[in-house]
This record gives C-alpha cells, sequence and structure tokens, in this order.
C-alpha cells in the first residue's frame, strides 16, 4: 500500500492547475480493471477529480512521455515521478530530449508497485481490488470472500530489486526523501555468468525464441526515443517487423540493448512490458554490470549533464580480452 | 622458483609494497629518525628485497630499530612505503619458532614508573608474533 | 543504376603469379552494376591508365573498381585517372588483391577464390558511392596568440615578420612571462632582461602587431580559418593611450603594502603600479582590490598627480571581437603551491623559497637590489642548501606533486649554485639530487664547471625533513653514495619546485575544444611528427603549454608554431576531406553522443525548425558537422544511437554491403 | 569419402592508419596467412559499428576480428579508446548470451607490425577453426 494518498496528490494537481502553474496533469488513469490503470493528460480539475488514480498499479514510467507531449501542449506539464522515473527523467534531460522549463515534477514516494501477472498468477478471476494494511484485498468473480495477497509476493522484479527509493530531480517533492538501496539485482546477472557458456546459450535461446518481436520493449523504454529508430529504418539494415528467422530478428535483442548501454537507467519498463515474460533487463543489468566492473560505478541519471560511459575513456581501460576473461577462461 | 625468489615474493604479498617503484631518490632514509640506530637504512631494504637480498635484512638488527614512525612512508614521492617492506622483513623474523624479540618476562626490566601501559601493549604487538 | 567498370590489374606476376586475373575479370562481370570488366598488365602504367579513359568513356561508366595493389599505393593515381575521365574521383574503389592476396597466399585457386570476394566487395561497396567534393572555406588572414611569455613573444614576432598581423592577449599588466623575472639564463648566464626586453620593444613597436595586456580570451567560435574571438580586456582603470608610464601616480599612492607579484610577493607594490621598469605597455594599472578610492571612494591621489589625466576610476572591463584564421596557444607554466610540502617548512620559515624566489633575490631589479640576503633577517646566507624535484617525479600525484619530470630545475638549480659560488666564494652549497638530467647543448658541461670549477657540493639523497631552529634551518638529507645521514645547519634553503600548465590553460582548452592531458598540459596532434600543432585544426601550441621546456626549447617551438600558422595564413582557402560525417537532421535526436567523443570538436547544435507531418512546426535540437573541421574517424556514426550521423566515403550501407559480399 | 575441409570466414575490419598498413607490410613481406581472412577497410577503428560485426556474424562470418593502432598513437587521437569500450562491452556481451568468446577478437596492430599481423591472423583463424561453424548466433532465437 502505498504511503501518499490519491487525495494528497489530486489536491496538489489541482491546486497547480487552479493557480495556473501547470495547464495539464500527465497522471495515471482509472483503467476497465484496477490493475489495468494507464497515462493519461488530464486537462482540468473535474477530469482529474473523475479519472485520476494513485495506488499500487501505478508503475507506468512517465519520463518518455515528456519527449512527445511537451512539444504538444502550450504551457507546462505537471509529471508525477516514482524514484526510478527520475533517473529516467534526467537521462532523458541530458540528452535534450525535452525542454525542463516546461515540465513541473512532483517526486511521488513509492512502496513498490505490483506485477499483474504475479497477482493473476496468485488469484484467478479477479474483479476488483483494494489496497489494505495487510496486502491487496482481492474480489474474485468466484468467490464472495476476497483473498488477501501479501504485496511483496507480487512486487514487480525492478520493485523486488529496488536501486533507489531516492528522487533525483523534482520540482516538489510528496513524502520522504529516500535513501539509494544497495539492491541484489546483478545477482541474477552474476549466477548466468557463473554458468558454462552451453548453458547461458541453452538459457537465452529459450527465451529469446519466446520474442513475437512486437517491439513493446523499445517502445516503452525511456531511453528508446530516437525520432526514427533504427528498426524502423528501412537504410540502417536492420529494418523489419515480421518475426522471421533473419539478421534482424536473430540480433534485435543485443542491438536493443547495446543501443541503451550506459544510458539505460535500469527502470525495467522493458521486462514489465514484454508479453512473452522474458527477463530482458538481464540483458541491460549485464552492460551496466560490466560497465561497474571496468568503468567504475556508474548510474545512469543520476545526474544531468554526466557524460555515459560508452562516450567516454580512460587512457587506462581494460582491453577488451581482459574484459572477457577476467573471471578466468570460461565461466 | 627458489628459496629466494619465494621469500622475495612473500615479503612483496605481504607488504603490498611494490619496490621496483621506487627511483632511488633516497627521501625515506633522509628523513628517518632512526637512520644512525640502524645497520641498513630505509632506501636499502627497498633495494635489497627488491634485488631479492633478503637474507642480510632478516639478520640485521634493524628490523627492531625502525620506529614505525611512517614518516618515509608519509614523505616518499612515488608511494613506495618502506616502512611496510621493513615490517614485513619482521615479521619473517619473529614469525619463526621461538623468534619473539620480546617475552612477558623481559617486561620488569624495562618498565620504570614513566612506562606508559600502551607503550608495553604496542610493543607486543610490534616485537611478538 | 551505376556503370561499373571492373579493372583487373596483373602486376606483371605480382598478382598474376598467384591470382587467376582472368578468372577474377570474368567472375566480376556478373556483379551487379557491372558493364564492363578487363585485366591489363599494369594498370597503373601510362598504358593502363589510358585504357580505364578509354573504358569510361566507351561504356559511360559511372564507377571503377581496380584490383591491384594496396589503395596506400595508387588510391590517389586511380582518383586521377577518374577526374580524367571526367568522373568524380571518390567513384573509385579498389580492390587490395596484391598486399592482402597475391602476396600472401601461395596456392592459385585460393589467391583467385579470395580476390574475387574481394572484388565483389569493392563492387558492391562501389554501387553505393555517391560524387563527393572537398569543402572549402576562406582564411582570415590574422593571428591570435594566448600569452605574452617569450613563447607568445616569438611567436607573434614571427608571424607578424611575415606579414600577417598579429594579436598577443596577456592576462598580466605586461608581457614578458616568467622569463622577465629571471636573472640569468643557462647555459650561457646572459642576463635575461638583456635578451629579452629588446624583443618585447619590438613587439610593441612591430607596426603587425597589437598587444592586449590585462586582457582574457573569454570566447572562442569557428573553425580553423574562421575562429570569432571575444577578448575581454579588464578595467585597469588607467586610460592607455594617455599614460606615459612616468610613475608619479606610483609614486604618490598611499596605499603602498601590497605583495608585489613580480617580486614573488618578497616585497610590497602601490595599489597603482607598473610590474617594472622595462614593462610593456609602460602603462600603470590600478589593483581594485586595493584601491581605497576604488573600494571606498576616497583618496584619488593618483588622479591629482597624473599629469597626463589618464586615471580613470569608472573604467569598465570591455569586450572586443576579433576574426582570426589561427590561434597559437602560449599559456606558460607556473610553480607548484608548496602548502601540502610540509617537511619542507616552506611555511614555516621565510628562508624556505622556492628557486624562482631565489631567482628575484639574486636579480638586481629585485627586492634586494640584487644582494643575496636571507628574507628572514636581511643577513647574508652562508650555508645554502638546494634541494631538486620538489613536487616533481611523485607518484602520488593528485595529493601533492607532479609525476612528470618538471625538466628545467636540474639546470638552473646549477645555475644558482654557481652564481652563488662565484659570487660569494665564502658560502657553501650543497645540492640533494636523485638524478641530474642534462641532455642539452653545453648543458652537462655548465653542470660539471658548477661542481669541479665552482666548488658546488653535489650530494645524491634527498631531504627528509627541515626544521627551522632559531636563525637556522636543521636539514637533515641522505647521502646515499657514502650510505650516511647528513645533518646540516643552513641559512637558505632553495626548492626546485615542480612547474605545472597555467591554471587558465584548462578552460581555455574547453574553448579551443583542444585536448589536454591529465596533467592540463595541451596535447599535440602527433608527438613526434607534429608537435606543435593541436588535434583542433587551426590552434597550434608554443612553449610550456605543451610541456615542459627551457628556453632554447621554448623559441624552437615558438618559432615552429609561427611557421606552421604563416603555412596556414598563406592560404586563400582551405580545401577540407570530402570524407567526413554528416548528420541527417530528420533523424537527428540532438543527444550529444557524438559531440562528446569528436576529438576535433567539430559538432555543434542547432534549433531547428521542422514541418511535421501533422502540419505544425517543431523546433528541434539537431547536431550539425563543420566541414573546415571534421578529420573523417567516423567516431560519431557509431556513438549516434539513431544512426542519423553516417561518414561519406564509408558509410553505413557501404560497409554494410562490403560485409554482405564478402559473407555471401 | 572424402570429407570437405572446414574453412572458417573471418572478416577482419582493419583501420586506415596503422591496420590496414600493417597487412600490406605483411603482404610487402610475404608473411603468409590462411586467405579465409578477408579484410575491409576503415577509416579508424572506431568507425566499426557493433552492428557491423553482428551482421557478418550473421551473414555467416565465423569469426570477426577488429584492428586499429595502438593506444595511445591513433591517426585521430582517441578513436581506439572508444573502439576498445564499446568492443569490451559487445564482445561481453556475446559472451554472455553463450556466443563463444573466441569468434571476437581485438587487436592493436601498428604498421609496422607486418609480422604481427600475419600472426594474429594465423592464431586467430587457427582459434577459429577449432571452434567450427559458427550456429549458435543464427539459432540463438530458434529454438527447436
Amino acid at each position: 500500500m502505498q504511503k501518499i494518498t490519491r487525495e494528497q496528490l489530486l489536491d496538489r494537481a489541482v491546486a497547480l492547475l487552479s493557480d495556473g502553474t501547470v495547464n495539464s496533469v500527465l497522471g495515471w488513469q482509472k483503467g476497465e480493471f484496477d490493475y489495468d490503470v494507464t497515462p493519461h493528460i488530464f486537462k482540468s480539475a473535474d477530469e482529474l477529480k473523475e479519472g485520476f488514480v494513485w495506488n499500487d498499479f501505478c508503475y507506468a514510467n512517465f519520463s518518455k512521455y515528456l519527449v512527445l507531449k511537451t512539444d504538444r501542449i502550450e504551457g507546462k506539464l505537471l509529471v508525477f515521478l516514482k524514484p526510478c522515473d527520475t533517473y529516467s527523467f534526467n537521462q532523458l534531460l541530458t540528452e535534450h530530449r525535452f525542454d525542463r522549463e516546461k515540465v513541473y515534477a512532483i517526486g511521488v514516494g513509492c512502496e513498490g508497485m505490483v506485477d499483474v501477472n504475479k497477482l493473476k498468477a496468485a488469484v484467478d478471476g479477479i474483479s476488483s481490488i483494494e489496497a489494505t494494511e495487510e496486502g491487496l484485498k482481492v474480489t474474485t468473480i468466484y468467490d464472495d470472500e476476497p483473498t488477501v495477497v501479501a504485496i511483496e509476493n507480487v512486487l514487480l522484479e525492478r520493485c523486488v530489486n529496488c536501486k533507489s527509493k531516492k528522487h533525483v530531480a523534482y520540482d516538489e517533492l510528496m513524502g520522504e526523501e529516500g535513501e539509494i538501496i544497495d539492491s541484489a539485482r546483478f545477482d541474477e546477472v552474476a549466477a548466468l555468468e557463473a554458468m558454462t557458456a552451453d548453458e547461458r546459450f541453452a538459457f537465452w535461446q529459450n527465451e529469446l525464441s519466446k520474442c513475437i518481436r512486437c517491439n513493446a520493449c523499445r517502445d516503452a523504454c525511456p531511453a528508446c526515443t530516437c525520432e526514427n529508430c533504427v528498426f524502423n529504418n528501412p537504410n540502417s539494415g536492420v529494418e523489419t517487423k515480421a518475426p522471421v528467422t533473419s539478421f534482424e530478428e536473430q540480433m534485435f535483442h543485443i542491438i536493443r540493448a547495446y543501443h541503451v548501454a550506459g544510458r539505460c537507467t535500469d527502470c525495467g519498463e522493458c521486462s514489465r512490458v514484454c508479453p512473452q515474460n522474458i527477463p530482458l533487463h538481464l540483458l541491460n543489468r549485464k552492460f551496466i554490470k560490466d560497465i561497474n566492473e571496468c568503468y567504475g560505478d556508474y548510474q545512469a541519471g543520476e545526474e544531468v549533464g554526466m557524460r555515459a560511459p560508452l562516450v567516454d575513456y580512460t587512457l587506462e581501460d581494460l582491453e577488451p580480452g581482459e574484459v572477457l576473461n577476467r573471471r578466468g577462461e570460461d565461466a | 622458483m627458489n628459496k629466494k625468489d619465494l621469500l622475495r615474493e612473500e615479503i612483496i604479498r605481504r607488504s603490498g609494497v611494490n619496490p621496483k617503484k621506487c627511483m632511488k631518490c633516497g627521501k625515506c632514509s633522509g628523513t628517518c629518525p632512526a637512520y644512525e640506530e640502524m645497520e641498513f637504512h630505509p632506501h636499502q631494504f627497498a633495494s635489497m628485497i627488491d634485488s631479492g637480498d633478503i637474507e642480510p635484512l632478516i639478520a640485521s638488527e634493524s628490523v627492531y630499530k625502525c620506529l614505525s614512525c611512517f614518516a618515509c612512508v608519509e614523505r616518499c614521492p612515488r608511494g613506495v612505503e618502506p616502512a611496510k617492506l621493513i615490517e614485513a622483513v619482521r615479521l619473517s623474523v619473529i614469525r619463526e619458532k621461538g623468534a619473539n624479540r620480546m617475552t612477558a618476562n623481559d617486561v620488569p626490566a624495562m618498565v620504570d614508573e614513566e612506562t606508559p601501559q600502551q607503550l608495553l601493549v604496542s610493543a607486543f604487538r610490534k616485537y611478538t608474533k | 543504376m551505376q556503370r561499373i567498370g571492373v579493372f583487373v590489374c596483373w602486376c606483371g606476376s605480382n598478382i598474376a603469379g598467384t591470382v587467376d586475373v582472368k578468372a577474377v575479370a570474368e567472375a566480376l562481370k556478373s556483379e551487379p552494376g557491372v558493364v564492363y570488366s578487363t585485366d591489363y598488365q599494369y594498370m597503373c602504367s601510362q598504358a593502363g591508365q589510358d585504357l580505364i579513359v578509354q573504358a569510361v568513356k566507351d561504356n559511360n561508366l559511372t564507377g571503377l573498381v581496380i584490383c591491384s595493389c594496396s589503395p596506400r599505393m595508387h588510391e590517389a593515381t586511380f582518383r586521377k585517372t577518374a577526374a580524367t575521365a571526367g568522373l568524380n574521383p571518390y567513384m573509385v574503389e579498389i580492390a587490395n588483391i596484391r598486399e592482402q592476396c597475391s602476396w600472401v597466399h601461395k596456392e592459385m585457386p585460393i589467391g583467385t577464390e579470395k580476390a574475387i570476394i574481394l572484388g565483389k566487395a569493392a563492387v558492391a561497396k562501389v554501387n553505393l558511392n555517391t560524387p563527393l567534393t572537398p569543402g572549402e572555406s576562406p582564411v582570415t588572414k590574422r593571428a591570435l596568440v594566448i600569452g605574452g611569455g617569450i613563447a607568445g613573444i616569438q611567436t607573434a614576432l614571427d608571424i607578424a615578420d611575415a606579414g600577417f598581423p598579429v594579436d598577443i592577449v596577456e592576462t598580466k599588466p605586461t608581457i614578458g612571462g616568467k622569463m622577465a623575472q629571471l636573472d640569468k639564463t643557462f647555459p650561457t648566464l646572459d642576463c635575461a632582461a638583456c635578451i629579452l626586453t629588446p624583443k618585447m620593444v619590438d613587439v610593441a613597436q612591430h607596426e603587425k602587431i597589437r598587444i592586449f595586456s590585462y586582457s582574457e580570451v573569454a570566447e572562442v567560435k569557428g573553425f580553423v580559418g574562421n575562429f570569432d574571438v571575444t577578448i575581454k580586456k579588464k578595467a585597469r582603470f588607467v586610460d592607455e593611450t594617455k599614460c606615459t608610464g612616468c610613475g608619479d601616480c606610483v609614486d604618490k599612492c598611499p596605499m603602498k603594502k601590497n605583495p608585489n607579484e613580480f617580486n614573488m610577493g618578497m616585497d610590497n607594490r602601490p595599489a597603482i603600479y607598473i610590474p617594472f621598469a622595462q614593462a610593456v605597455p609602460k602603462v600603470a594599472t590600478i589593483d581594485a582590490g586595493a584601491c581605497t578610492m576604488l573600494k571606498k571612494g576616497k583618496c584619488g591621489l593618483c588622479s591629482k598627480v597624473c599629469g597626463a589625466g589618464a586615471i580613470d576610476y569608472t573604467q569598465k572591463d570591455e569586450f572586443i571581437s576579433e576574426k582570426y584564421g589561427a590561434i597559437v596557444v602560449a599559456t606558460g607554466f607556473n610553480v607548484i603551491s608548496m602548502d601540502k610540502f610540509d617537511e619542507y617548512a616552506y611555511n614555516q620559515s621565510k628562508d624556505v623559497i622556492t628557486s624562482l624566489e631565489f631567482e628575484r633575490l639574486t636579480n638586481a631589479a629585485g627586492p634586494t637590489a640584487g644582494k643575496l640576503l636571507r628574507p628572514s633577517d636581511g643577513k647574508h646566507p652562508h650555508k645554502i642548501v638546494f634541494v631538486q624535484c620538489v613536487g616533481s617525479r611523485c607518484e602520488n600525484c593528485a595529493e601533492k606533486g607532479k609525476e612528470y619530470c618538471s625538466k628545467i630545475c636540474c639546470m638552473y638549480t646549477a645555475k644558482h649554485a654557481m652564481l652563488t659560488r662565484d659570487k660569494y666564494p665564502d658560502t657553501d652549497v650543497t645540492v640533494f639530487y636523485i638524478d641530474v638530467r642534462t641532455p642539452g647543448k653545453n648543458f652537462d658541461e655548465f653542470y660539471r664547471r658548477a661542481v669541479e670549477e665552482f666548488g658546488v657540493k653535489y650530494v645524491k639523497g634527498m631531504v627528509g625533513k627541515i626544521v627551522p631552529e632559531g636563525e637556522v634551518l636543521k636539514v637533515q638529507a641522505s647521502d646515499l653514495i657514502n650510505n650516511k645521514q647528513m645533518h646540516i645547519d643552513a641559512d637558505l634553503v632553495v626548492l626546485a619546485a615542480a612547474i605545472e600548465p597555467d591554471k587558465s590553460a584548462r578552460p581555455l582548452a574547453t574553448m579551443l575544444t583542444a585536448s589536454m592531458d591529465t596533467n592540463d598540459f595541451f596535447t599535440e596532434a602527433h608527438p613526434k611528427l607534429r608537435p606543435v600543432e593541436s588535434p583542433t585544426a587551426g590552434v597550434f601550441l608554443s612553449g610550456a603549454c605543451q610541456g615542459p621546456k627551457d628556453i632554447p626549447e621554448t623559441v624552437s617551438q615558438a618559432g615552429a608554431a609561427a611557421s606552421k600558422v604563416i603555412g596556414l595564413l598563406c592560404k586563400d582557402k582551405l580545401l577540407g576531406n570530402p570524407c567526413i560525417a554528416g548528420s541527417n537532421e530528420l533523424m537527428c535526436n540532438g543527444c550529444s553522443s557524438c559531440e562528446r567523443v569528436c576529438p576535433y570538436g567539430a559538432i555543434t547544435y542547432l534549433d531547428k525548425e521542422f514541418r511535421m507531418p501533422d502540419r505544425t512546426t517543431k523546433i528541434r535540437r539537431v547536431a550539425s558537422v563543420n566541414p573546415a573541421v571534421c578529420q573523417g574517424c567516423g567516431a560519431c556514426t557509431v556513438a549516434c544511437p539513431s544512426g542519423a550521423m553516417d561518414l561519406r566515403g564509408f558509410a553505413n550501407d557501404q560497409i554494410m554491403a562490403e560485409v554482405d559480399a564478402i559473407c555471401k | 569419402m572424402q570429407v570437405k575441409e572446414y574453412k572458417p570466414l573471418i572478416v577482419a575490419f582493419c583501420c586506415n592508419w596503422c591496420s590496414y598498413a600493417g597487412a600490406d607490410l605483411a603482404g610487402n613481406n610475404r608473411l603468409n596467412y590462411p586467405a579465409d581472412v578477408k579484410i575491409i577497410r576503415v577509416p579508424c577503428s572506431c568507425r566499426v559499428n557493433p552492428m557491423f560485426i553482428l551482421r557478418a556474424f550473421q551473414r555467416g562470418a565465423d569469426g570477426v576480428i577488429l584492428c586499429g593502432c595502438h593506444p595511445g598513437d591513433c591517426h585521430y587521437t582517441s578513436g581506439n579508446y572508444y573502439t576498445r569500450r564499446r568492443m569490451a562491452m559487445l564482445f561481453s556481451m556475446l559472451d554472455y548470451l553463450g556466443i563463444e568468446r573466441e569468434r571476437t577478437r581485438v587487436e592493436w596492430v601498428s604498421a609496422a607490425e607486418g609480422a604481427k599481423f600475419a600472426a594474429t591472423m594465423n592464431e586467430f583463424v587457427e582459434a577459429v577453426s577449432a571452434l567450427g561453424e559458427n550456429k549458435r548466433l543464427e539459432d540463438l532465437r530458434c529454438k527447436r
């Protein structure tokens, strides 16, 4: 259950709208079910009161929306940012992808968001969900009595391994200033690294063969904001959309992960939106882990204007061979 | 690897010092307050350990004459840290069986009213294994 | 669609010995775009070239593939051939079937097969070639020299003597730099002022040279041949055009107790001052931090005594914009701070001084009028200890000193020791050294003279600590040769402090997009072959800003930099390399990745208006490559996430086509 | 029955200023290396987009080697430093996916190192030949 209430955010949004600080609000809107909360631009106080929600299902990272939306609207846009979203926010500012002047950012404390897939796996036939101190009270179409699900059992992977409760960017903060967390987010990568090459290949072949090339990972990724994505560009040599066994298909995930290497803030949106549940974050985190180990700790989006590790160098960098063999011959 | 090289490796590993970094400026010996007491001086430790000439150092009283004041460590322009090398050689000596520099029995003779307790504690730490 | 001609060279038997050239020509005939294919014994010969020209005319060829020796050998030749035939020279690709095929493989079938594949790759590339023309840009025939020390002075004089106007920007109120502070110069011992001040006068009187003293470079825009520079002329509160340098104001100024920078703070100067008698320009400057008139509005004495009416308390900083074709950096060096060297007691005792302070102490125009007297009590020192390598050759560079050898200290220490013994034979002089480095003309002889003729004691060892005690400095040091520790009661200790680049260098490098090493020395375009050029085109390096240097070396480099500048300014137009990067603005995100990897600062960003599909317009930040600055390395093309940046002549699709052709 | 000897397909990207000249020198000195190596000339090793390497693998290359000037000697001052990071990260990722790490390599070869060029190619071809055909990258998304 979130510590900040919907009413607190709503009151603040309405106040900022009415005093003219902002003239629209990027927030979460009630969906058909309690768990399908969708991003929406609210233009008026009435609209907000009607549809605005803040609960355990507000997983969407709004940073990416700013790239397009700030161009399309008049005046300032109010955006709510969870701690992990603020890293993407800074990274996009570093890359000059939107105009900071057009945004009023409110940092919102976050207690972790729910993975709908996990919840659905735990409870079948959900009709409504209520957040309580004990957990999520889930009413189903089958039972009269609601089932209570402990939130820690159904958190998104990125929340289980939350890297930071600290907001690195905001105009105003609601809730307490959090801390950067020493998370175990690289454990899975390390486990894979410890396998033999054959085991790793088997793992990834199994995972990547599931891909239906829907492009959701790219579309949700806040680092993927190119004016013209290479996968859409007929001249790039990698454009194609149909799932065929061609180069583009085989290499899609490598190219995608490489494209965001050094810029990925590890927000976890790719894995969240993947309809095939491919653990895409393990690719991104591999790059982050390698960068941390080889070039020093680097968290993309920690500050605006940081020089990404792949557009930087030192004279003493490891040789590619040394990077490959730094854990021994085959590990 | 022969015994001489093994000893050299051991000293270097234990001290965490790379004597190859020494540019033979002698600032360590220039700064050493126990210089006159020592048969081998700080810069000689760096040079002799590098060349594997460690037996004379082990046999010498110099390892006990070093005050561990770390002035040489502080002032070495190359980060060689001679005191740590001396310390490593001293450890080689006192780790031999029965080679403790002092025992509890020696203490009463050394103590007078002005000897602070701490001095004895650190002497034990330094001269016994 | 291209009409490609393939020309397979035998190179006598060099290629034909291992490659079946006829089979290669035949095989490439069926490649897409190829309309003509032939072989010939020596394609680079006049007959071979004529054959190519004829084939272009007969077959209306648009592109050429030459299967021959390495492009490093004859690419230029065949480009000229193409031009003769009326084609764009960049429509030629070479398949290297000699150095990288026939010469390294032995068997004919293998060599032939590889030659065909290399030919196919070249054909695939030419299919995507486009005509390229090098860009042209005009050259502003004026040079800017930043820094007015001996390096800047020499560079400016050499450029101006060649007939080009030169501006010197100097932050201090006078030009002259460090050399003006020196007493004598090694190894000849002629007096620094005697050889420098005439040059300063030459600069002042040269009709092609303007001096902006007490000024800084505030902004640099543009590129080689076309720099736009803004110079900030700091307010000196004296009208330079009126001041005659008579010095009346200096005598009358009541605020006399300000540390005199020129004498390293060893004596005082008034709030209004002329740094030294031979200053150029010889104009007074008011130290705004010390003047009561400027601080509190009270006094005004200097204005009253100034016969020329030059004092102007209302003067403001002035900004001057000027265009230049070339920029020479000559920002020089400073002595590092001794604050962190507690063991030498620099901050505890006035009698521990740096070598530059020693220069002033022995200089006839210095605080003691050239008499060697201790700063503390004005007594003549009888025992002097010199310590070399103070802060040089330090491993823990970030904290205390510098990792490099400062290069000049050995020689000036020998000079100081020798001169002291010469003038005051009753003085005992000891020099502590780690190594004595004298690799220069007449340098070692000079050092040996100090020892053998003048009786300077050189001790191999280092001073460990110095403790001031009463009137003496207790120096404890090692003597490594005699394996003993020395204890000297010295009257004066002189530290040969390391030198470092001037603090202004780093921000200047950023403005110029010139690269620096970790020590803040400017890096040269090539350490051996282009030692006076910065990698940034049009920016040249002179003197100690590039690395520690003595005066002879500085003057040589200054002359070399000047000759490079003259070579550039002589040109009316600059021809660029046509194989440069270019950004597709429709695809550019404006993310700055390309700018960050560009070693030349060739990329800038523009806010550009775009029409969107829904007929609205949108202003986006997009990258723009300056063709005069880009050298065509291609680092930006890979850094670019969207693929908007591409390299002409080595375009993404061209390289990809080569890969495909090879891997087919 | 005669088994056709397996010949690997090796793509070598060489920078124009050092490694391509080094390859030429190997030719001048008639230092043999297998014809399986096909060189593509690029202005600088930093011109090599990871996409080119992946493309080569996808089109059937069994090994890809990238040669550039030694660190510190880049004609463009810093290009190979970027290459070093880019390729370290790319190759580490391929390794992570289970692709044999011997198939990828970066080697610094100067214009004077003809012998090193030939030796490197001999060594690399041998290492790649030992692995056999490059199936893994192709099969990465084709679980059967």
